[in-house]
């Protein structure tokens, strides 16, 4: 919520009370795909507001299969009713990728495929929203080499509004705070480019790192258990990918505002980036090249082959011309 | 292709060598090889670059030595060198160059732009493209034995007139001297004494030596017109001289272009080292002053300067003696801005001086000499090139400047003690 | 009194002050003057053989003559003739006549020198090689110059 | 599919790295043999002094003005000067540079402060477009300069300037331009050994061999 202003949040705490005033609160849908959960276990940390407050107060929870009491045929139903009774009006969250292989056979629930039910939930939905890196960009069953043919929500969706909020997990306030806002103003924020809400994702964990100055005092940790690490010197040559890295850890913190990963000693992953899995190496500096070398011996040898070929053919047409050579008289000296 | 040109075009792809390609691969157009050539610098155009004067050479070396340079003539993209093209490089090649080498003294990348022009001169002269006052000078040189038509029996009426007026006698021919004096037509035709001068030190002295009947000119105008082969004539006729004498060293004479061509090229033109030694006059004067040979008496009083002749200084490495004969002999000598290795040239070298219609241009560059004098203001120029003598002579004609020059070995000479006099 | 080689004759003009030396410069370059067909020779010539010259008319005479001799000098590399090299000594001659010298120079002697070396020029574009009588004709004018 | 950001940067840094690299060490292996294998014929002269160190004396002395010239040129001298200093202050001591030659040849040395670095890089921008104002307005230098002149004015300036914009986040999100930055030193690195850029090679070649013929006739240079 730090990102909105002043005038904002009042705005926000007067639709809230109306919210709360009405008789229904709005339907929210949670299919998960090829995930793994964190994302949710991630939003149950949620301190402000916490998940309890905004399942009870906020939102009507219908479909949520961690969280929901339901299991199996009932909660297909459950599903199923939210979907028709609140057509064109619930929000879709989806956390996890699609896979596409084998027709989709790597992730089915009751039978069908996330792709099947990823289509017939997103034709009633208001809006989706691409809860975490898996769901938003193919996340890591998207790494190379994508045995399931994973893809993210946008790629498969065209025709209704989505919101990513990566992170894998993404940030607990933050995946509250962007429900909060679709709830009280029924729209989503403003999104970056990649469709990602510009509030937590404006600026690269770099620029708020509290690290920084030694970034540019050029004081770098080089192992984890150096002097440089324990003075809490910058971490960029043990990989942190803050400077490439759009969220807001190095703000929001987690756990309530305890710590994030920087601060407890490991450089960024640039888990809320696309293809942050594949993106050279976690522990590999950005100013590293990110596979090895592999064509260096071979170019060395193509190199000097060419080389070898070209001084051979150069000095067969020098000794021609040498051998060539007529001694120039003076009526030479004339054309 | 026109015969010319395409035994042009393979005398050049003979003479592309490592340093060549080096150098062109080196170059940036920093444009600073322009700042330090005197045509450049006194008409402000810039075709007078040095670098730019070896354009179709560059891409000749391209097109036949390098990968990329072949796939561009191919697709087009460079274009093949013309005869006419050639032609209209000779004032580039030879009347605005006097192979100074003050452009290679700067070159920041080090390219050695004189050594690539002289090499350029090679494929010119074969492909008929030098200038007709050069071709003139290597014909006579070749066919006569001097590049001015000098002969052998004008050489002993001036021998003779020497003796006469100096008296001492001038040996010819003698085996077995300790060194060989070569002469320039010009000295030869103008400046007489300096054989006068020669016969006097080397009798002051005490050393033996002669001049040779069948090697008396040491100028090599086939160096000048950038021919190997002309020039190995013209060397070989020295060096089976001296052997023939069996001297143990040779005298350039006070000539830029003829000690290049005798103690740099020569071993090489001939392909085989020297069984003799080589040196300029001055440094054999410079070497009897380190051995206090040298007797002198009095000073000269005016206000001198010294020019250094591009082939003796910046490309022979000749510096410090001149001036030790300087100071041994002058009590006023002033150096000019830039002098030693950097002195600029008279602007006539390189056969430059026998171009006529690239006299306009040389008056011009001349103005560089000017201001040189200008600063320092002497009373008379010394120098050691006979040729040098004779551009600067003309140079402070046309800009009105009454400032008289001189050669170091006859000062030298008109100094020394008589003995049991 | 009979000169009859160089010692003597150098000996005797340069016992000569500067302005009889001049004189008898001028009767040595009379004799090859016709070798130079520069009129700026021929003015200096004239001007140097007049007894009642100044030094201001000195100083015009030679700059003229310096500017005849250098256009004459034979160039590195060019086909100089040995007749128009023959002229370029008799400027370089004229130009040692009409100096301004200081006393115990000896102009004559080098204008006797220069002369000669026009002399043999000459002798030897016509192919007659060094032969010539120019010294004794020079120990003639002295001779005569001095009993006059 | 047109690549996100990311994707960019991870080729840029991955394959387009390496097939920068891999062109650079062929070309310039490939065009020293071709250069230096033509060969030069021995001198048969008699050195007046052994040439000795003169080459490498050489190799050092053409750093700096020739005696004079300074005054001739001094657009090229200083700003040519400013320029290669900066640049290679920037290329060989920025942290994270120094970070990737470690990662190639394992080898580093200490670092400067990166407002240090930003600094030598706004001079040696300023510097590079002195030069190139002076590529058009000095007679000499328009006169000689060909397509190959500006083209490599701007592969050197590229990677500068797009450093320079990613360090400072200006213009484009610090991805894009770091992405961009690492491809322009990529489009550098393949094209040095075939343009007049080689000479960061060859300079010691021409240097050594200019040096090694002057100190054969005696001349220091």
């Amino acid at each position: 919520m730090m990102a909105l202003s002043p005038v904002a949040g009042r705005a926000m705490a007067s639709a809230l009370a109306a919210a709360q005033a009405a008789t229904k609160r709005p339907s929210v849908i949670w299919l998960p795909f090829q995930e793994c959960t964190g994302c949710t276990e991630s939003i149950t940390r949620s301190h402000s507001p916490t998940i309890e407050g905004m399942i009870f107060d906020m939102v009507s929870l219908d479909y949520q299969e961690t969280l929901m009491a339901a299991a199996g045929f009932q909660a297909e139903e459950a599903l199923h009713a939210a979907m028709k009774e609140n057509h064109g009006k619930y929000l879709l969250i989806v956390d996890g990728s699609i896979p596409l292989g084998l027709d989709g056979a790597y992730s089915c629930i009751a039978g069908r495929t996330n792709l099947e039910l990823l289509r017939e939930a997103s034709r009633g939905a208001a809006a989706i929203v691409a809860m975490g890196s898996c769901a938003a960009f193919g996340g890591l069953p998207n790494a190379n080499p994508n045995p399931t043919g994973a893809v993210s929500v946008s790629d498969i969706i065209k025709d209704r509004p989505i919101v990513n909020v990566p992170g894998c997990p993404p940030i607990p306030v933050v995946m509250t705070a962007v429900l909060a806002h679709f709830i009280t103003f029924g729209s989503l924020p403003e999104l970056d480019g990649l469709g990602r809400p510009k509030a937590f994702y404006g600026e690269t964990i770099h620029d708020r790192c509290y690290r920084r100055p030694f970034y540019d005092q050029g004081k770098f940790a080089k192992t984890f258990d150096d002097e440089g690490a324990r003075n809490g010197w910058c971490l960029f040559e043990l990989g942190c990918k803050g400077p490439v890295t759009y969220n807001s850890c190095a703000t929001t913190k987690w756990n309530a505002g305890t710590s994030w990963p920087v601060e407890s000693g490991h450089g960024c992953l640039g888990c809320s980036e696309p293809d942050f899995w594949d993106a050279g190496g976690f522990y590999r500096a950005l100013s590293m090249p990110a596979g090895p070398m592999q064509m260096l011996g071979a170019a060395a040898a193509v190199g000097v082959a060419t080389g070898a070929a070209v001084s051979f053919l150069n000095r067969a047409k020098k000794n021609a011309a040498k051998a060539g050579h007529e001694t120039t008289t003076l009526a030479d000296l004339e054309k | 292709m026109s015969a010319s040109l395409e035994k042009g075009v393979r005398v050049l792809k003979e003479v592309i060598d490592a340093p060549i390609a080096s150098y062109f691969n080196s170059c940036v157009h920093c444009g600073l090889c322009a700042e330090a050539c005197l045509f450049y610098t006194e008409t402000g155009n810039p075709k007078y670059t040095p670098i730019h004067k070896l354009e179709p050479m560059r891409r000749l070396y391209e097109q036949e030595y390098t990968v990329l340079g072949r796939l561009k003539k191919v697709v087009g993209l460079s274009k093949p060198v013309t005869d006419a093209e050639l032609g209209e490089w000779q004032e580039l090649v030879y009347n605005s160059c006097t192979l100074c080498g003050r452009c290679s003294a700067v070159c920041p990348v080090g390219n050695d732009i004189v050594y690539m022009v002289r090499k350029f001169r090679e494929g010119m002269s074969a492909s008929g493209n030098a200038p007709e006052g050069i071709k003139g000078a290597a014909n006579r040189t070749i066919t006569i034995g001097s590049p001015m038509g000098v002969k052998l029996p004008a050489v002993k009426a001036q021998m003779k007139h020497v003796e006469k007026d100096f008296g001492i006698p001038i040996p010819m021919d003698v085996e077995g001297a300790e060194y060989m004096v070569m002469l320039s037509s010009m000295e030869i035709m103008n400046f007489p004494e300096y054989l006068g001068a020669i016969a006097k030190i080397m009798q002051h002295v005490g050393k033996t030596w002669t001049l040779c009947s069948t090697a008396f000119e040491a100028t090599n105008a086939g160096m000048q017109i950038g021919n190997s082969d002309l020039a190995r004539v013209i060397v070989s006729r020295i060096v089976e001289g001296a052997e023939k004498l069996k001297v143990k060293t040779v005298i350039s004479p006070e000539c830029g272009h003829a000690y290049t061509a005798l103690r740099w090229e020569g071993a090489n033109l001939m392909g085989r080292p020297f069984t003799f030694k080589v040196q300029h006059i001055i440094e054999v004067l410079g070497e009897f002053q380190e051995l206090g040979l040298l007797k002198t008496e009095g000073f000269e009083k005016d206000r001198l300067t010294f020019h250094d002749p591009c082939q003796l200084a910046r490309r022979g490495g000749v510096i410090q003696p001149q001036r030790n004969l300087m100071s041994m002999v002058a009590k006023n000598f002033v150096e000019m801005p830039d002098a030693g290795y950097m002195n600029w040239c008279c602007g006539g070298g390189g056969g430059a001086s026998a171009i006529e219609e690239g006299e306009e241009l040389r008056l011009e560059a001349f103005k560089v000499k000017k201001s040189q004098f200008e600063t320092v203001k002497p009373d008379r120029v010394v120098t050691a090139c006979a040729n040098c003598r004779i551009v600067l002579e003309e140079g402070l004609e046309h800009y009105q400047m009454d400032l008289p020059v001189v050669g170091l070995t006859e000062m030298v000479a008109d100094h020394l003690v008589e003995k049991g006099a | 009194m009979s000169i009859t080689h160089d010692k003597e004759f150098k000996l005797a003009l340069a016992s000569l002050p500067v302005e009889r030396q001049r004189q008898v410069a001028v009767a040595f370059c009379r004799r090859v003057q016709d070798l130079s067909h520069d009129v700026r020779v021929k003015s200096a010539l004239e001007s140097a053989g007049r007894v009642d010259i100044t030094e201001a008319e000195l100083l015009m005479a030679s700059h003229a003559a310096h500017a005849a001799r250098v256009d004459s000098f034979a160039q590195c590399g060019r086909d100089v003739g040995w007749t128009a090299q023959a002229g370029h000594f008799v400027a370089k001659a004229a130009e040692v006549c009409v100096r301004i010298a200081v006393p115990g120079e000896n102009i004559a002697w080098e204008a006797a020198m220069q002369t000669r070396l026009a002399r043999t020029c000459q002798t030897v574009a016509e192919g007659l090689g060094t032969e010539n009588t120019e010294a004794r004709e020079q120990y003639r004018i002295l001779e005569n110059f001095l009993q006059s | 599919m047109i690549m996100n950001e990311m994707q960019l940067l991870t080729w840029v840094r991955g394959p387009g790295l390496n097939l920068a690299v891999g062109i650079f060490v062929l070309g310039v292996l490939w065009r020293l043999f071709e250069i230096f294998s033509l060969g030069r014929k021995k001198d048969l002269s008699a050195p007046r002094a052994a040439p000795g160190a003169s080459g490498l004396r050489t190799i050092l002395r053409r750093t700096l003005p020739a005696e004079g010239m300074l005054k001739k040129a001094p657009v090229t001298y200083i700003a040519g000067g400013v320029f290669h200093i900066g640049l290679a202050i920037v290329v060989l001591l920025f942290a994270p540079h120094i970070k990737l030659i470690q990662s190639l040849i394992g080898v580093s040395w200490p670092a400067l402060p990166s407002q240090f670095i930003d600094l030598i890089t706004i001079v040696t921008l300023v510097a590079m477009l002195v030069l190139l104002a002076d590529r058009i307005m000095n007679p000499v230098k328009r006169f000689l300069s060909t397509f190959e002149d500006w083209f490599t004015w701007t592969l050197t300036f590229l990677p500068l300037l797009t450093g320079w914009l990613a360090v400072r986040h200006l213009l484009l999100p610090y991805t894009t331009m770091l992405a961009l930055h690492i491809l322009c030193v990529e489009l550098l690195l393949i094209f040095l050994p075939f343009t007049k850029l080689f000479h960061a090679f060859t300079v010691f070649g021409s240097r050594w061999f200019n040096g090694t013929v002057n100190g054969h006739k005696g001349v220091a240079v």
